[in-house]
């Protein structure tokens, strides 16, 4: 039998869901005979493959540089599946959104008590004007919400996934 | 049982406008509307002496007063300017271009609807329908209808006002 | 005022009520769920949520559970698939309108926003989020109010006005615009009607209203005064 | 006041009025007074006191002709001229041509479409009447049928008129006139309430302002036999505060009729009593939902409530109340005068009757207009309105206000009564017609009525509230040419939700203006998404290289 492509991407987001992720413990060798983890923060792979059947997202989208990683992404994995809050409804990172992005900045980098206050503009991507949760961006197929998802709810997602079913589990999980 | 009447703010001879209104209403509550008009109409606005003035004369609750004062767009908590322009956005006049109009008066006077100038000589507003629907696109400067509007006539008004300023 | 007792079927199940019931009452008493959100027993129902919209057989039009008093030989339908299409969608509008960050909230676990959401199956919102600019208002001395939680269900208002006989709280402005307030629009803590009965803060549904000091997720609400309240005063009447 | 007194009054005004040998009455509308009617009529009187025609001519204020944009009209009868656009120097002029040739360049034809077409039930009088005056009103028959209606006949008999004349109510659901009436009668309460509800919002609708302005008494007399006929003693008419001068006639014909006795206690002799007062609105159009009606009056923020209970069982200080539109109370003193048979005779099979509309927008003769219902829409555009100005093309008709829907070219001969339009996918309304043409585009006009509604909404309910609003989004980004054929499939999505779970009127209503233009101008939407065209030149569309999600 051949594994499945599996990939994790870390977009804005905090690395709790890739926490529990990790947290499947010996569950995660189980699922190693039936997944490649071709891509991930957690190995070190520096291409997103060419074809990915499973691709966990983890993570708002809030910058330039998560709107090209994820329609890239997108464009090369089968099945997309946002992973935790963040990544669900933008979570944590969406509290910026009402204020816009110049207020932020500000506040974090203009501070009049700072010595050389300057709003860092080298090596950083630019902000995105709100933070979007990825199906806003592109086209989701399954949604596993939590901050973090557990364990179990990750295992049973991706088994279900492997299995060729569509996992329904949305009685399960709950925002937050 | 009677109740103590609540004496006016000041001696400003217009609360006796408004007092006369809760008055005719024999101060029942559901007179909170039209003692509303009475105050706007006598300040030109509802400021927060207003509403408590209504709010203890005809015994509402104060958050009630502002729910109400704050609901019905024709209410204004803000002063207005000396001289006022309300455009008509009804369906007739935006049909015929009241949206261009409100557009050139904000670029040249840099004014949007519910503001006032600076200098505070004229507010822009916007009304739902005037009713004046075959004069489209209509408005009301200083109280007096007008029809068949254009950024031009209606530059020359404000124009007019805001020279005399001076 | 005779009250005489009513038959009709609740999802093809044969129930009973007196005449001045309404479907949402009936139902509850006979164990069948239908969601709401704004009512609350003891206060007035004012139908707003539109959660408890239910079917009623020959009826074109949705019904108000919690309003519409039951009728003889009715045939109501509580849940459908466009019925839970459309409270889904309810329960998405209120998460779009707001800023809703669960994971944060003072009242995450013990929210009914929350769990209606995972009841309902609402995995994720479709709608664009407005993220509009709130101010939370924590100058009272022992409770906060932070609007972007706030899903205008007026509970407060009501507890307030029918209960605690107060009405400190109420509505500002209309539609999209309209939030809650307290006295002329006032900080909370300047308000000389509020008598810090605390009764808003343990109905509000969401994290909106809460005791200063807690925490994420520490916020649970205690709801038993409520219906005792409404006995005793019952009772005196 | 007694029957006698009536008579008395009502011959001597005719007696005074037969003095003069001309008459000049000037339209005293909001329409023409905007357009300087009361110069014009100064400088009448004052002509005609230079011209010593004191006692031979006499000038009054009178109501709408109909042609609002051809103000200010005058008309001078009994020669039966009508002025269109006279200015204060034309004056002279008029009062030298009494009694021979007309002023040929003011002259308006009166025997054009516009006016041939009409049939006035509601704008009897054609404007002749002087609505500051009950005497003018008296003299024209004003009040009798009121003394018909106390004196000779039952309540129950007087709902039976109105029962088998087959009105249908005027502001807009056409529910039965009679049957509500029914309603509210057999309600048992010690207190009962009729409110006319004047709260005309629709933008683009103007019939109401004009019937209370012209015909203040008609209206109060209209709702004093229904008072009658269903058992209430008060009544209320909430009023537009946009329209002072409504407001002014209405409370001038409540004094005059009070202190003539016609308002009161004791009406004509009788046991009966009515009062009327006058209520404010204060700019909030879902105060022309009953039950929001009634919280204002209540003097409380507009929010309505889900009905049933109706306000007709369980209305003001949650008392049995008749809410009416003020058109459907213009309507009683014709049906009652002349019989419900006669009534009948005019319309179609369900919709009986005349139906004032006010035309706008793209037309030639915008105005005030009383079709008998039935008629096509091509005759009423076409004839009637004259046709679309400046060799443009008609393209759609809205009617039914923020919450209908418009009609298009291949329905043009669509006969207008209730059924027919809600055929087609939009309603009657109270009668606001707003002509577009070519230059208009469908997607910006169901944007425009979004924004209404969303601004209007109360708030109470989370379908209006949050749907309007996301609507509004939906349809302001694709104006913008910045949506995606996604974000049209979510615009459908909510119309069918927030029309089918929004407590009142106002939120069913709101999707109805993009439901419709999505059915016939489905092609209009599709170009600003697809290729970012605002097909009528209206939107200003972003050309950006990359729109963002």
């Amino acid at each position: 039998m051949t594994r499945k492509k599996l990939a994790t991407v870390w977009l804005d987001g905090c690395s709790g869901c890739h926490m529990s992720f990790l947290d499947m413990d010996e569950r995660l060798l189980a699922l190693a005979d039936s997944i490649e983890l071709v891509y991930s923060p957690l190995v070190d792979f520096k291409q997103f493959p060419e074809r990915v059947d499973l691709t966990l997202v983890e993570g708002a989208v809030s910058s330039e540089d998560d709107l090209k990683k994820i329609r890239h992404i997108r464009q090369h994995t089968r099945v997309l599946i946002s992973l935790g809050d963040c990544a669900v409804t933008a979570n944590v990172p969406s509290m910026r959104n009402p204020f816009g992005v110049k207020a932020i900045l500000d506040a974090v980098y203009q501070q009049p008590d700072l010595l050389n206050a300057q709003v860092p503009s080298e090596g950083v991507p630019s902000l995105l004007p709100v933070a979007r949760p990825v199906h806003m961006v592109v086209p989701v197929d399954v949604y596993v919400p939590g901050c973090p998802p557990s364990a179990d709810q990750i295992y049973f997602v991706v088994s279900e996934l492997l299995a060729e079913r569509q996992p329904d589990l949305r009685r399960m999980l709950r925002f937050g | 049982m009677q109740k103590l009447l609540v004496p006016a703010p000041s001696d400003d001879k217009r609360w006796r406008m408004v007092t006369a209104t809760m008055r005719r209403h024999g101060y029942r509550r559901d007179a909170l509307i039209e003692a509303l008009h009475s105050a706007q109409e006598a300040f030109g606005y509802l400021d927060s002496q207003s509403l408590q003035y209504v709010a203890r004369s005809l015994n509402l609750p104060l958050s009630q007063v502002y729910g109400v004062a704050t609901f019905y767009s024709f209410f204004t908590l803000k002063p207005p300017g000396e001289h006022t322009c309300v455009i008509c956005l009804g369906t007739a006049c935006y049909i015929k271009g009241a949206g261009e109009i409100i557009a050139s008066i904000q670029d040249h006077f840099d004014l949007k609807p519910g503001q006032t100038t600076p200098d505070d000589r004229a507010s822009l507003l916007t009304a739902r329908c005037l009713g004046t629907c075959g004069l489209a696109p209509s408005g009301v400067f200083d109280g007096e209808v007008v029809g068949n509007l254009t950024p031009e006539n209606v530059a020359e008004r404000l124009e007019e006002w805001l020279d005399h300023a001076g | 005022m005779t009250n005489r007792v009513l038959t009709l079927q609740i999802n093809g199940q044969e129930v009973s009520g007196r005449e001045d019931e309404t479907i949402l009452e009936v139902a509850r008493e006979h164990d069948i769920h239908i969601p709401t959100l704004c009512q609350l027993e003891g206060l007035s129902s004012i139908g707003a949520c539109r959660l408890c919209l239910v079917e009623v057989a020959n009826v074109p039009k949705l019904l108000t559970a919690c309003i519409t008093p039951i009728q003889e030989g009715m045939e109501v339908h509580t849940e459908s698939e466009r019925l839970n299409h459309y409270r889904r969608l309810v329960i998405e509008m209120l998460f779009s309108e707001g800023n809703h960050i669960c994971s944060v909230c003072v009242s995450n676990g013990h929210c009914e926003l929350q769990n209606m959401a995972q009841l309902l199956g609402v995995d994720h919102v479709h709608l664009p989020y407005r993220n509009p600019q709130r101010r939370v208002d924590a100058s009272h001395d022992r409770f906060i109010f932070d609007p972007n939680r706030c899903i205008l269900c007026t509970r407060c208002v009501r507890v307030c006005d029918e209960v605690e006989g107060a009405h400190t709280w109420d509505l500002k402005a209309r539609g999209i615009q309209s939030q809650v307030m307290t006295d002329l629009n006032q900080p909370w803590g300047d308000s000389t009607s509020c008598t810090s009965c605390g009764k808003c803060v343990h109905l509000c549904p969401t994290g909106a209203l809460f005791e200063k000091g807690k925490s994420v997720a520490e916020m649970s609400k205690r709801r038993e005064f409520l219906p005792y309240l409404t006995i005793m005063r019952g009772k005196h009447r | 006041m007694l029957a006698e007194d009536l008579h008395r009054m009502a011959a001597h005004e005719r007696a005074q009025q037969l003095q003069y040998d001309h008459h000049i009455i000037v339209c005293s509308g909001t329409a023409c007074r905007s357009a300087n009617s009361e110069a014009v009529r100064q400088a009448l009187e004052q002509q005609v006191q230079e011209r010593s025609q004191i006692g031979v001519c006499t000038v009054t204020n009178g109501g709408c002709r109909g042609l609002c944009a051809a103000g200010p009209m005058v008309s001078v009868e009994p020669a039966g001229l009508l002025y269109q656009g006279v200015t204060p120097a034309d004056a002279g002029a008029i009062v030298d041509s009494l009694g021979s040739a007309p002023v040929p360049h003011i002259l308006c034809d009166t025997s054009a479409a516009f006016f041939s077409k009409q049939r006035a039930l509601v704008l009897e009088f054609a404007g002749n009447l002087d609505p500051d005056r009950i005497e003018s009103y008296l003299a024209n028959g004003g009040y009798d049928t009121l003394l018909k209606a106390v004196t000779e006949m039952t309540p129950t008999q007087i709902r039976d008129e109105i029962v088998r004349s087959g009105l249908r109510g005027r502001g807009g659901a056409g529910y039965s006139t009679g049957l509500k009436w029914n309603t509210v009668a057999k309600a048992q309460s010690a207190e009962k309430y009729v409110i006319c509800n004047g709260d005309e919002g629709d933008p683009g609708a103007f019939m109401n302002r004009s019937e209370m302005e012209d015909y203040p008494f008609r209206i109060l007399e209209g709702m004093t036999i229904a008072a009658y006929a269903v058992g209430a003693q008060q009544g209320y008419i909430y009023v537009r505060a946009e329209y002072p001068l409504a407001v002014s006639r209405l409370k001038g014909a409540i004094r005059q009729s009070e202190k003539l006795g016609l308002l009161g206690n004791g009406i004509f002799g009788t046991s009966f009593n009515f009062n009327v007062d006058i209520r404010l609105g204060a700019g909030a159009f879902v105060c022309g939902e009953e039950t929001a009606l009634i919280a204002s009056v209540e003097g409380k923020r507009g929010n309505p409530r889900p009905r049933p209970p109706y306000p007709a069982e369980h209305g003001l200080w949650g008392h049995p109340t008749l809410i009416n539109n003020v058109e459907t109370f213009a309507n009683i003193v014709p049906i009652i005068r002349n019989g419900s048979e006669w009534f009948a005779g005019i319309g179609t099979a369900k919709s009986k009757g005349t139906k004032v509309f006010a035309l706008s927008g793209r037309i030639q003769n915008t105005g005030l207009v009383e079709i008998p219902m039935g008629m096509t829409l091509r005759e009423i555009i076409y004839d009637i309105g004259g046709g679309i100005p400046g060799g443009r093309h008609f393209k759609a008709v809205q009617t039914g206000g923020p919450s209908g829907g418009c009609i298009t070219a291949q329905h043009l001969d669509l006969p207008m009564d209730y059924e027919a339009l809600m055929q087609v996918g939009t309603f009657m309304g109270s009668g606001g017609m707003i002509v577009m043409d070519d230059s208009s585009c469908m997607v910006d006009v169901a944007r425009y009525f979004m924004e209404f509604c969303m601004t209007e909404s109360c708030g109470k309910c989370i379908p209006c509230r949050v749907g309007t609003a996301q609507m509004f989004d939906l349809l302001d980004k694709i104006t913008r040419g910045e949506a995606t054929l996604d974000d049209l499939a979510l615009l459908e999505e909510l119309a069918d939700m927030v029309r089918n779970t929004s407590l009142c009127g106002l939120g069913q209503g709101a999707p109805n203006p993009v439901r419709s233009t999505l059915r016939y101008f489905r092609d209009e939407y599709l170009s600003h998404i697809v290729d970012k065209v605002c097909p009528a030149g209206v939107c200003k569309m972003q050309h950006r290289e990359e729109v963002l999600p």
